[in-house]
């Protein structure tokens, strides 16, 4: 195949891909929500919705609630279980040509592990994603994620069952994320990926109680970009890993902002929700963006930030 | 390795607003028009709309498709909805000429039992919206005749019925009532379903209701222990309307008894009133 | 005077306050901003914006970048220092009926406990609120607020040089905000106030530099509201201390959110800055509310919280 | 005890668009129709507009007033506009009958010397939104010679040039340029000015200026260590507009010599040139 430019492949570690755009957990379902929207050939990589064990009921409805330039879910990690995502859905997605990243979430030490060990001995899984993250469920989730030493077990515990690179999911809900990304890298991991959602809740005042049924949720879409940039930027200061920006990203604009800084690639979450084809617009937009700009590589946009504040 | 999708890829239409007329008090009924492109709708089915271009209010609101006529070169919606919070409010504030983003038809549809003598409709409210088109498509796709159809239509005062004069046109009887007795009967719907009940044959008659869920409940409960076979609209909070956020979780009992969350957009909006679990919350 | 119904007024320990919606420090002036707008009179209090020990020529534009929902701003505190605030500015405010609180800060802990001292000598100040959670200074602002230790050694240090009333603001840019809560109670603190911004970030794309100067800022308006009603939720089930609301608050709607999760009053930021007439509108629509729902007194919506989560 | 403020306070006044014109590329005229409350402007003033009861864009924009006339029972206000960004494409996507919510006049306003013999305005592009409305102000209500008012108005190219319709009858002498040479002179104002300044006596002359910061600090530079009295209207990221969030802040040399960061929305948008610290950012 002839070389295209402008130059849109990234390396995250080990894992090549042919853009910097994937998919955020838990937005995009199984990658088949979203076959019949978008050429998922076409996507930097796809990843799945969080695996536990065994499968998840998921919380009581009302599970989802609109905020100002954002949104709400508790939806509780419903899923189908390692062993049926095998079986199931793994094999529609084998066929693509795209990397398939696994979320993985475990209420203890031992579930990582199992979870691990299943991804690793399935064909067609390229990474793992650890979850320790989730502000919607009551074990493990928010724990494991707040602590460093507890993040660092994790990923030890999961570096130990696989070799496939291992992508760490921080919460933005600490006091220093840097010093959580900090311990991960020492751990073993061989990407980061932030952020997760910000943990949140909505008040219903004609019924007076929560607008969830679980009363509080993770908060997602533009009204976390800010957050979500201002971590990705801490992090980068601190770790040499490769970094995923998450967090709000609508448009390709929104995309450049995390590359800018630094970040190898990002996750499109929410967007997907409003926007079924929001992947496929924005990798259109980044690559117009550097023919515009004569930019050969998208490479050399990433880390051409300029720290000495601007005059915008 | 799956090639590069030769088939034209789904997406979000750009409609532009014919009109927009509040048709009674806090109820809309707004045309759109469509590109050609956009699939034609089954009865049950609706969209995800919001205003095209703003990210106020952030995330699409469904409503189910009341209308749609195909024409050469476009097609044109007809959505009626009712003013409850901010979405609606911004969209009914959408004057002639203003962009809307839509994105559908999403969702399953009402499964249709044309050799049954009785098809009986019961809508509180904006469940009326749905309903109408089911009856719509009845009467001119698959020619039932009107006499086989009858609606049941409560709302909590008179101003809340809304679509009257669609359905008029379409069933043979249509029993009005309201909570206040302001227009039709002063009694719930499904009192006044109730009291006909006798007159239809479990084995004879199908169902499809839409409305609060305190009225599917009442239903339900009316209907439990029976043979009746009856299709209920849910509706739940959506974000993606594809299945894929897990946000419009419902608790449904599947044919093997099991209880789970089915996501009332794609594995819904119609279930059969036995499947759903209605003390969930 | 005749008693009015609806009754509005609340109290926030020794502090009496007509109606329970005060202005937010750094968003209302010192006042005399808005009193072309606003009849100060029918405030419930007004904070002013932070006051340190010397003058502060904060940092260098840009400060301000809108965001989706919201806006960052890194002013750095600018402001004329305690002493010519109760030279120049207090005359102004002692003539009207309404309590004006002091928002301060300071870089040590004896710039705390000195600007605490002239305040408490100075005619006019109802209440202090203290400031350890401004993110846009270098020294001191974030670090005292992000750890219950040193939140707790300030506040100690402030209650000892006054009878005021303390109020201590809570910064929510950490893991566990209950945690430092419970630590200002302990240490004296008669009322809490949440959330300070949310530090973010924003980033030109055009020249690949970030949108303030100072490159991060605070993160305020109705984007954060999700993550201050969630740890208005989470501090008030750890202390007993009256809580005042802060985040995002547009409308007497939003303003009731926090009421029914327990806050005894709010603060009204940005939307000063959208709606100069904001919180008067707040007022009466609190005021419509109550009426409507033949409520008699405000305080028995105050904590009215279902905890069963909701079907709305 | 200030008792209840008997006088009317101020507030946001919601106008009605009434033409909403793309005059040129880019560049709208916007003609809002407010209430007669709303007070008379003074040149430099300006008003935070938004889109009524919408979020989006969250924050007001300033816009200069370009123009103003009053009526018995309503008052027009006229904006001049360029696209930019994503607030102003929000503003110029708004039809007539919109409602727009606008907070103002803010802000101070040029001082005015209707002794002097030239009265040099300076615009860069858009910058000749104040400036016209300062022209206009010296012509009618201070009955200023025409003659005594020359406009220098440079862009970057032709279509970024607008306004001049209304300058060309105002003032006597308009002398255009643009970076490329589209449209008159292929020059920057500052260095078309510059040939001509020599003509204009420094205690019988007053400067107005409006434009990109680079214009005002080339500008700067060639009236540094001459008597010229000159004003320019700066601007600055805003989000209140009245003097109350600190955010627009520029750093002014004040009289005394010390150097602080003033509010360009209170403080400002006029100042003199020689307090402005150029070097700043
Ligand atoms: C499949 C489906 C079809 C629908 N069809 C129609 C229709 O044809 N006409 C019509 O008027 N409405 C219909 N609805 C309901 C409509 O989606 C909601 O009224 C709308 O989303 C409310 O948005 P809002 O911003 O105005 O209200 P909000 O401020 O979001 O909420 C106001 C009130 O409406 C309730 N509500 C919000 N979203 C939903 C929802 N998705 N389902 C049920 N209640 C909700 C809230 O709990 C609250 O009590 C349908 C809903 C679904 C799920
Ligand atoms: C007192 C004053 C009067 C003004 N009068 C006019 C006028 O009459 N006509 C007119 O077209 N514009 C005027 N402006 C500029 C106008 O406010 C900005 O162009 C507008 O706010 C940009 O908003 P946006 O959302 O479209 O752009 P954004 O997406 O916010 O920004 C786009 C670009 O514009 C710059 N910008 C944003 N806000 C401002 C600002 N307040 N001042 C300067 N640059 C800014 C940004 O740095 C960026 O480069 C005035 C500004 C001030 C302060
Ligand atoms: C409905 C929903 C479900 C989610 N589920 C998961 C999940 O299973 N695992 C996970 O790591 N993150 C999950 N997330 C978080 C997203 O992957 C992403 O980190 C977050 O939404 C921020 O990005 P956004 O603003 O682009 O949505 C979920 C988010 C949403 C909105
Ligand atoms: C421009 C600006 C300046 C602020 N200055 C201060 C300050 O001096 N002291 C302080 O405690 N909080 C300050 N804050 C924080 C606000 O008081 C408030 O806590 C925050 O903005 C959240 O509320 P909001 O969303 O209603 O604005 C400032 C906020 C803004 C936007
Ligand atoms: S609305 Fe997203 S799964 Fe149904
Ligand atoms: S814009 Fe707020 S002080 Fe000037």
């Amino acid at each position: 195949m002839p070389q295209q430019y402008p130059h849109m492949a990234v390396e995250i570690g080990k894992l090549k891909l042919k853009n910097p755009v994937m998919t955020a957990s838990g937005t995009f379902g199984y990658g088949e929500e979203y076959a019949e929207y978008v050429d998922l050939n076409k996507l930097g990589a796809i990843v799945v919705k969080g695996l536990s064990l065994k499968p998840r009921l998921g919380n009581p409805p009302p599970r989802i609630i609109e905020t100002t330039g954002g949104m709400l879910n508790a939806v509780g990690l419903q899923n189908i279980g390692v062993e049926e995502f095998i079986e199931e859905k793994l094999p529609f997605l084998r066929p693509y040509d795209v990397p398939v990243i696994a979320n993985i979430y475990g209420e203890t030490y031992e579930e990582y592990r199992k979870v691990a060990r299943h991804l690793n001995d399935a064909k067609g899984v390229q990474a793992l994603e650890i979850n320790i993250s989730c502000p919607n469920v009551k074990k493990g989730g928010l724990s494991f994620g707040a602590d460093a030493k507890n993040a660092a077990a994790v990923t030890r515990r999961v570096r130990e069952e696989t070799d496939l690179p291992v992508i760490v999911k921080l919460t933005p809900n600490v006091t220093d994320i840097a010093a959580i990304a900090v311990a991960v890298e020492k751990a073993g991991a061989d990407a980061l990926s932030l952020i997760n959602t910000l943990a949140g809740m909505s008040v219903d005042v004609k019924t007076k109680s929560a607008c969830l049924k679980n009363i509080t949720g993770g908060l997602s879409g533009p009204a976390i970009k800010p957050v979500a940039l201002r971590m990705v930027w801490q992090v980068l200061q601190r770790v040499s890993l490769p970094v995923i920006g998450i967090g709000g990203i609508l448009t390709a604009n929104d995309a450049l902002e995390f590359l800018i800084l630094g970040a190898k690639a990002v996750q499109v979450g929410t967007a997907n929700f409003i926007n079924p084809h929001a992947t496929m617009d924005i990798i259109a937009g980044l690559r117009h963006y550097l023919k515009l700009n004569k930019i050969k590589d998208i490479n050399n946009i990433i880390g051409s930030f300029q720290e000495g504040g601007s005059s915008c | 390795m799956v090639k590069a999708i030769s088939k034209q890829l789904k997406g979000v239409f750009i409609g532009e607003i014919r009109q927009n007329r509040e048709v009674q008090q806090d109820h809309f009924l707004m045309k759109v028009v469509l590109p050609a492109s956009f699939a034609s709708p089954y009865p049950g089915q609706f969209v995800m709309i919001k205003v095209a271009g703003l990210n106020e209010p952030f995330l699409g609101r469904p409503i189910s498709i009341y209308s749609f006529r195909r024409k050469k070169t476009f097609c044109t919606l007809e959505l009626l909805f009712r003013v409850v919070g901010k979405g609606t409010e911004i969209l009914a504030g959408l004057i002639e000429g203003s962009q809307v983003e839509i994105h559908g038809p999403l969702g399953g549809c009402f499964a249709i039992y044309p050799e049954r003598e009785n098809i009986i409709f019961i809508a509180g409210g904006i469940g009326a919206a749905p309903l109408s088109l089911l009856a719509e498509y009845l009467c001119r796709e698959v020619c039932l005749p009107k006499s086989a159809m009858i609606f049941y239509l409560g709302a909590q005062t008179k101003t809340a019925v809304a679509g009257l004069d669609k359905l008029s046109k379409l069933c043979y009887r249509i029993h009005v009532c309201t909570d206040d007795g302001t227009l039709g009967e002063k009694a719930l719907v499904t009192q006044v379903f109730q009291k006909d009940l006798k007159k239809y044959a479990p084995d004879k008659t199908v169902i499809y209701a839409c409305g609060p869920r305190a009225m599917l409940k009442a239903l339900h409960k009316l209907l439990s222990g029976t043979r009746y076979l009856c299709q209920v609209s849910l509706e739940e909070r959506m974000a993606c309307g594809t299945g894929a956020c897990m946000g419009c979780a419902a608790a449904i009992r599947d044919k093997t008894g099991k209880v789970s969350y089915q996501r009332v957009c794609s594995e819904g909006p119609v279930f059969d009133i036995q499947q759903v679990i209605w003390d969930d919350k």
